[in-house]
C-alpha cells in the first residue's frame, strides 16, 4: 500500500510545486510588462534620455545595444565559425584539437564581468580605444567566441559522415564537400549558436559597463560610448529616481529577446524535427 | 585552378581558427600576467585575509570567496531539487497544452537580462526578508532566492530534455514491472538522465558563481565575513564589478587575482561534470 | 540551390551590411576625434554626485554651441582621475579634495561646493546627531538606535559609498578623521541607491542611515527622506553658504594636457549660465554672484 | 588477349598495425560484372574502398603493391583524387541522398565546377535516371526533397547520382542489402544492361545475388584471395574446399 500513498504524495507535491515556481516566474515577466508596456509609446522609442534617463525616451541606449551586438558578431562569426570549420574537419581530433576544445570550453563558462575587466585595461586603456562602442564589441565578441566555436563545431559534427564520403566518391574536393555537402545540413545548428549569442549580447550589463560606457548622448560613430539597453535598465533600477522609465526599458529588451528566441526556435524545430 | 582553391580554403580556416586561439590565449595570458604578482606577493595572505581594504593596501578576499560559496550554495539549496521537480513535471506530469505554454516562457526566462531579477528581488524579496525576517533584507537570502530563479530556466529546459530523450523502454519496463508511476520516476528515469542532469545543473551554478550586476543589487556588498544568510555580503564577481572603474595599480591586480580564481572555480566545476558524467553507465542500478 | 544555404548566405550579406554601415559612419567621423574638426567631442567622467549637474550643465552647454557633444560617465571620482591621467577622458569630475600625487599631477578648478547630508527614514524620530555619534555608527562602535535616542531602536544599518567615491573619501576625512568604515557597513555606488534604500518603506530601511549630496536632499516624485542636523545645525544651502554646516566639499574639474575644447567647457560651467544651473540644483555657487 | 580494366598486384592493405588485405593479385576484365564475396570484415569493403582511394579518408592506413587502372598506378600523385573518383564511382550500402532535392543529388557530381551548361547537366540527369531506371517515377518532381522517395528509390537514385558522371568502372558496395525483392530486381536488371558500357564491380549482399548478376567472381576469406574464376567455375565446381563450403552455406 506505501507505494501507492507515496505516488499521490508525490504527483500532488510535484504539481504544486512546480506550478507555484513556474507561475512566480512567468509573473515576473508578466509584472515588468504591465508596468513597461504603458510606458511605451512612439516618443519613449525615438527619443534620447534626458535628465540621467529620467526624461525622454530610450533611444540612443536602443542604438547602443543594437551596435554593440551587431559589431560583436560581425566580429566573433567568422572566426567562431572558421575555428569549428577548422576543428571539426581539418583536424584529426589529437591532442591538440582536445586542449582547444577544453580552453574554449572553460572560457565559455567564464563570468562576464571578468571580460569587463579585461576590455576594460585592455582595449579602453591599453589599445587607447577609449569608452566606445567598438571597445564593448571588441569586449563582447570574444566573450560570446567560445559559444559560437562549441554550437557550431557540434552543428558541424553532428553531419553524418556517410555525406562526406558520398561527395567526395563525386569527385568533389574538401572544400567543395564542406560546402556542399556539410554546410546545408550544418547551417541551421550554426544559425542557432549565433541567434543565442545574439541574446547573450542583448542581455549583457557586466562585460560593457566600462568598456561601451554609460553615456547616454546618440553616439556618431563606433569610436562614441554608449549605454547599452541593459546597462540603462540596470543603472535606472540602482538609481530609483525613474521607475516608469525602467519598466519600459525592461519591456523592450523582454519584447526583443522574445523576438529572438522566435527566430532561434523557427531554425531549430525544423532542424530537430527532422532529425528526431 | 581547383587545388588553388583547395589550399586557399585549408589556409583561411587555419587562419581563422588561429586567430580565435590567439584571442582566447590573449585575454588567458593577460588575466594570469596581472593578477599572479598578487597571489605570488601576497601567497596565501590573499586568499585567507579576511580584510579588504585596497586604499590600506590589505587584499585579503576569504570574505569574497566566503560570499561566493554562500550565495551559489544557497542559490544551489534552492535551485537545484525545484528545477528538478519542474524538470520531471514538464516532462512526465504537464499537460500538453501546458507545456506548450510553458517551455517558450521558460525559454524566454533563460534569456532576459539578470538585472531583470536583481530588479524584480529589490523591489519584492528584499522588502520581505527585512520585514519578516529582519535585517534591511540586502543579505545572503536575497541573493541566493535571485540566483536560484536566475538558474531555473536553464535547470529546468536542459534536465527536461534530458529526461524526454530517455528511450521509452525504460519507463514501459519499469511500469510493466508494477511500478508505481512516481516509483519508475525516481529510480529508473532520474538515474537515467542523471548525467543530462548534473549538466545541467553544474551550467545553473556556473551562471550563478558568475552574475555580477544583478547580486549588486540584492547583496549590500559588505566586505565582512557574514555569521548569518541574513547579513549583506560581497561576492568575487560583485568585487571585480564595484571597483574595477576606479583600480589603479595593485588594487587592480587583485581584481585580476580575483577573476583568476573565478576562473579556477569554473573549471573545477567543468572537470567535476564531466567526471560525473562519465561514470554515468554504473550508477544505471535498478532498485 | 538549398533553401538553407540562401538563408546561410542572407544571414552573412545582412551581417556584413551592417559591419559597412558602421565602419562608414565610423570612418566619417571618427576622423574629428584626431584633427579637432568641425564637431569637438569632449569626454568628461568622474564623481556619480557631480554626474548629474555635470549632464545639466553638458545638455545646456551643447544648445549654446550645437557643433559640440558632451559625453558624461560615471565610475566615481577615483575613475575619473584616473581616466584623465589615462587619456580616455578629457576632463575628469572630482567630489573630493586632490590628494598631493594628484595635484601635481593635473589642474583642477573647484565649481561649485555641495553639502554632504546624512539621511535616515522621515519615520526615525532621531533629528540630531553630533559628528562623535555619526562616527561612532560608522565605525560599529554605535550598533543600536537606543544607544543614540530615547524614543527610538533596534539595529542601525550604516550605508556607504564605495571606495572610489569622492563623497566616501570626504566624509572618511571629515567625520571619520582616520577611522576606519566599519566592513559591515552597506555599500552602495551611486547617492541614489542610498537615498532610495533610506527612504524605503520596509521596516529595516527605517533603521538605515546614510550620507548623500545636499542636492539630491529634495527629490520631487521620490520617496521623501530625513536630512539631520549635525550639532544642532540643519544641512541647508543657507547653512552651507553662511558656513555654519561645516560638512561641504568642493566639486571640482581635473584636466590632464590643455585642451581647448575642455577649457572651452570648463568656462561655460563657470560663466553665470552655468553657475545659475547649479545653484538652481541645490548647489552652492563658487563665484559668490 | 582478355583486355584488363583493373590490374591489382601483390596489395597488401594495413588498418594501422592490423593487417586487412594479404598479397592481393586480380585482374578486372573490363565490361563486365565481377562479384567480389565473402563472410563479414574478409576485406571486401575495404578492397572497393582502395581502388577510389577513398580509404584515404582515414590516417592511419598503409598499403603496398600496385593497383592499375588502364595500366596507370592509381596512386601517382600527378592524376588527382578527384579526376580517379569521378572515373571510378561508388554506389554505398546504405542509400544515402544527400539533404537536397533529386535533381540537385543527381547533378552534385557535375555541378562541381566543370564548367557544365545547364542543360547538358539536365541531359545528363535524364539520361542517368533512365538508367537507374527511376525516370519513369520522378520526372514530374525532380525539385521535391530526395528524402521523400522510398528505399529502393533513393538507392536507385544513388545509382544515378553515380552514373551522371559517366564513369568507366562503379562499384557497388553491398548495393540492396535493405531493399524489398521487387527494388533489388529493378537494380540487379539494371546492372545487367550497365555492364555494355561500364566495368561493375559488386561485394554482393549475398551468394545467390552473385550467382544472379556476376559474371566472374572472387572469394576473399579473412584478407587472403582464396579463388577467383567464371561465375560456373566459381559456383558450380569451385576448386577449393572452403569456396564450396562458403558458396553452399556451409559457414557464412
Amino acid at each position: 500500500m506505501g507505494a501507492r500513498i507515496s505516488q499521490k504524495i508525490a504527483k500532488t507535491l510535484i504539481w504544486t510545486i512546480a506550478l507555484t515556481v513556474i507561475i512566480i516566474l512567468m509573473a515576473i515577466i508578466v509584472f515588468i510588462l504591465y508596468n513597461g508596456l504603458r510606458v511605451i509609446n512612439w516618443t519613449f522609442l525615438t527619443e534620447i534620455p534626458r535628465e540621467m534617463g529620467q526624461q525622454g525616451g530610450i533611444l540612443s541606449p536602443i542604438i547602443g545595444t543594437l551596435t554593440v551586438t551587431v559589431l560583436a558578431v560581425v566580429i566573433a562569426m567568422p572566426f567562431g565559425i572558421g575555428t569549428a570549420f577548422y576543428l571539426a574537419e581539418y583536424t584529426r581530433g589529437g591532442a591538440v584539437t582536445r586542449i582547444i576544445r577544453f580552453c574554449t570550453e572553460s572560457l565559455a563558462g567564464i563570468p562576464s564581468i571578468v571580460y569587463g575587466l579585461f576590455g576594460l585595461i585592455f582595449f579602453v586603456t591599453t589599445l587607447g580605444l577609449g569608452w566606445s562602442i567598438l571597445s564593448g564589441g571588441l569586449t563582447v565578441a570574444i566573450m560570446i567566441l567560445p559559444t559560437i566555436i562549441r554550437t557550431s563545431e557540434e552543428a558541424i559534427r553532428s553531419v553524418p559522415n556517410i555525406y562526406r564520403e558520398v561527395s567526395f566518391t563525386l569527385g568533389a574536393t574538401k572544400w567543395q564537400t564542406i560546402r556542399k555537402a556539410v554546410t546545408p545540413s550544418a547551417v541551421r545548428g550554426i544559425a542557432n549558436g549565433i541567434i543565442l549569442s545574439i541574446g547573450r549580447c542583448v542581455a549583457e550589463t557586466a562585460a560593457v559597463m566600462l568598456t561601451a560606457g554609460t553615456v547616454l548622448t546618440m553616439p556618431e560613430s563606433i569610436f562614441s560610448s554608449s549605454r547599452t539597453m541593459a546597462l540603462h535598465f540596470y543603472l535606472l533600477a540602482m538609481e530609483g529616481t525613474a521607475m516608469d522609465k525602467a519598466f519600459g526599458t525592461s519591456a523592450v529588451l523582454i519584447i526583443l529577446i522574445f523576438f529572438i528566441n522566435v527566430v532561434a526556435n523557427a531554425l531549430v524545430n525544423r532542424f530537430v524535427s527532422k532529425g528526431h | 585552378m581547383k587545388n588553388f582553391k583547395e589550399k586557399l580554403s585549408g589556409r583561411v580556416f587555419l587562419t581563422l581558427a588561429l586567430f580565435s586561439i590567439l584571442a582566447l590565449a590573449v585575454i588567458t595570458i593577460f588575466i594570469l600576467v596581472q593578477g599572479a604578482p598578487v597571489i605570488g606577493k601576497h601567497g596565501f595572505a590573499f586568499i585567507a585575509g579576511t580584510s579588504w581594504s585596497p586604499g590600506n593596501g590589505e587584499f585579503g578576499i576569504l570574505p569574497m570567496i566566503i560570499g561566493s560559496v554562500a550565495v551559489t550554495l544557497g542559490a544551489a539549496v534552492i535551485g537545484v531539487p525545484i528545477g528538478i521537480c519542474c524538470a520531471v513535471f514538464m516532462a512526465e506530469f504537464a499537460p500538453s497544452l501546458m507545456r506548450t505554454i510553458f517551455r517558450p516562457a521558460i525559454q524566454l526566462l533563460a534569456g532576459i537580462p539578470s538585472v531583470v531579477y536583481g530588479f524584480w528581488g529589490l523591489l519584492f524579496v528584499v522588502p520581505f526578508i527585512s520585514n519578516h525576517l529582519g535585517g534591511l533584507g540586502l543579505s545572503i537570502l536575497a541573493g541566493s532566492v535571485i540566483l536560484s530563479l536566475m538558474m531555473l530556466p536553464t535547470i529546468i529546459s536542459i534536465s527536461e530534455v534530458s529526461i524526454i530523450v530517455l528511450p521509452s523502454t525504460y519507463k514501459d519496463g519499469a511500469l510493466a514491472l508494477g511500478m508505481t508511476h512516481w516509483q519508475t520516476i525516481r529510480s529508473v528515469q532520474l538515474p537515467a538522465a542523471k548525467s543530462g542532469i548534473v549538466a545541467a545543473v553544474i551550467l545553473g551554478l556556473g551562471r550563478a558563481v558568475g552574475e555580477t550586476m544583478a547580486v549588486i543589487m540584492v547583496l549590500g556588498n559588505a566586505t565582512a565575513i557574514p555569521s548569518s544568510v541574513l547579513e549583506p555580503v560581497r561576492t568575487l564577481t560583485t568585487n571585480i564589478g564595484i571597483e574595477m572603474g576606479y583600480a589603479e595599480g595593485e588594487h587592480r591586480q587583485a581584481l585580476f587575482a580575483t577573476g583568476i580564481i573565478l576562473f579556477v572555480i569554473i573549471m573545477i566545476l567543468n572537470i567535476s561534470a564531466q567526471y560525473i558524467t562519465r561514470n554515468k553507465s554504473k550508477s544505471l542500478k535498478i532498485k | 540551390m538549398g533553401k538553407n544555404i540562401s538563408f546561410f548566405k542572407g544571414f552573412v550579406s545582412l551581417a556584413l551590411t551592417c559591419a559597412s554601415v558602421i565602419t562608414a559612419t565610423s570612418c566619417s567621423s571618427g576622423g574629428n576625434i584626431e584633427n579637432g574638426g568641425t564637431k569637438s567631442h569632449v569626454v568628461v567622467a568622474g564623481s556619480t554626485s557631480v554626474q548629474p549637474y555635470m549632464e545639466v550643465l553638458a545638455e545646456e552647454y551643447v544648445k549654446f554651441y550645437p557643433d559640440s557633444a558632451v559625453d558624461v560617465q560615471g565610475g566615481g571620482s577615483s575613475a575619473g582621475i584616473s581616466a584623465v591621467g589615462s587619456g580616455i577622458a578629457d576632463i575628469g569630475m572630482s567630489s573630493r579634495s586632490l590628494s598631493e600625487s594628484e595635484v601635481e599631477l593635473y589642474q583642477f578648478t573647484t565649481i561649485a561646493k555641495d553639502g554632504l547630508a546624512l539621511i535616515v527614514h522621515p519615520e526615525n524620530p532621531v533629528d540630531n546627531l553630533t559628528l562623535e555619534q555619526i562616527r561612532d555608527i560608522y565605525t560599529g562602535e554605535i550598533t543600536d538606535w537606543s544607544q543614540v535616542s530615547d524614543q527610538f531602536e533596534g539595529d542601525i544599518f550604516p550605508i556607504t559609498r564605495e571606495e572610489g567615491s569622492g563623497t566616501r573619501s570626504f566624509f572618511e576625512e571629515f567625520v571619520m578623521d582616520g577611522q576606519r568604515i566599519t566592513s559591515k557597513a552597506i555599500v552602495q555606488s551611486t547617492n541614489g541607491t542610498i537615498r532610495t534604500l533610506v527612504s524605503g518603506n520596509a521596516r529595516g530601511n527605517k533603521q538605515a542611515i546614510g550620507f548623500i549630496s545636499l542636492g539630491v536632499l529634495e527629490l520631487p516624485g521620490q520617496n521623501p527622506v530625513k536630512g539631520l542636523q549635525i550639532g544642532g545645525v540643519a544641512p541647508t544651502t543657507e547653512n552651507l553658504a553662511n558656513g555654519s554646516y561645516e560638512l561641504f566639499r568642493p566639486f571640482l574639474v581635473v584636466v590632464g594636457e590643455e585642451r581647448e575644447e575642455s577649457t572651452h567647457f570648463i568656462d561655460f560651467i563657470l560663466s553665470d549660465t552655468g553657475q545659475g544651473l547649479l545653484e538652481a540644483r541645490g548647489l552652492v555657487r563658487i563665484d559668490g554672484g | 588477349m582478355e583486355k584488363y580494366k583493373i590490374e591489382i598486384k601483390n596489395f597488401n592493405f594495413y588498418f594501422g598495425e592490423k593487417q586487412v588485405i594479404y598479397n592481393l593479385n586480380l585482374k578486372v576484365q573490363a565490361n563486365r560484372i565481377l562479384s567480389v564475396f565473402g563472410p563479414a570484415n574478409s576485406g571486401t569493403t575495404t578492397l572497393l574502398r582502395s581502388l577510389n582511394r577513398l580509404c584515404e579518408l582515414n590516417p592511419e592506413l598503409r598499403y603496398e603493391g600496385e593497383i592499375l587502372l588502364d595500366g596507370k598506378s592509381i596512386f601517382d600523385s600527378r592524376e588527382s583524387v578527384t579526376q580517379l573518383r569521378r572515373r571510378v564511382g561508388m554506389v554505398f550500402e546504405v542509400p544515402t541522398p544527400l539533404p537536397m532535392s533529386i535533381y540537385e543529388n543527381v547533378s552534385y557530381g557535375l555541378r562541381l565546377g566543370q564548367g557544365k551548361s545547364k542543360a547538358a547537366i539536365m541531359e545528363a540527369v535524364e539520361l542517368s535516371l533512365k538508367q537507374a531506371a527511376l525516370w519513369e517515377e520522378v520526372k514530374e518532381r525532380l525539385d521535391a526533397p530526395a528524402m521523400s522517395l522510398s528505399g529502393g528509390q533513393q538507392q536507385r537514385l544513388c545509382v544515378a547520382r553515380v552514373l551522371a558522371l559517366k564513369p568507366e568502372v562503379v562499384l557497388i558496395d553491398r548495393a540492396c542489402s535493405g531493399l524489398d525483392p521487387i527494388s533489388t530486381a529493378k537494380i540487379e536488371e539494371s546492372m545487367s544492361q550497365l555492364k555494355k558500357e561500364y566495368t561493375i564491380i559488386i561485394s554482393p549482399h549475398n551468394v545467390q545475388q552473385a550467382i544472379r548478376v556476376s559474371d566472374r567472381a572472387a572469394f576473399l576469406l579473412m584478407g587472403h584471395l582464396v579463388e577467383e574464376g567464371t561465375n560456373d567455375e566459381m559456383f558450380t565446381n569451385p576448386q577449393d574446399k572452403r569456396t564450396s563450403d562458403y558458396v553452399t552455406g556451409r559457414f557464412g
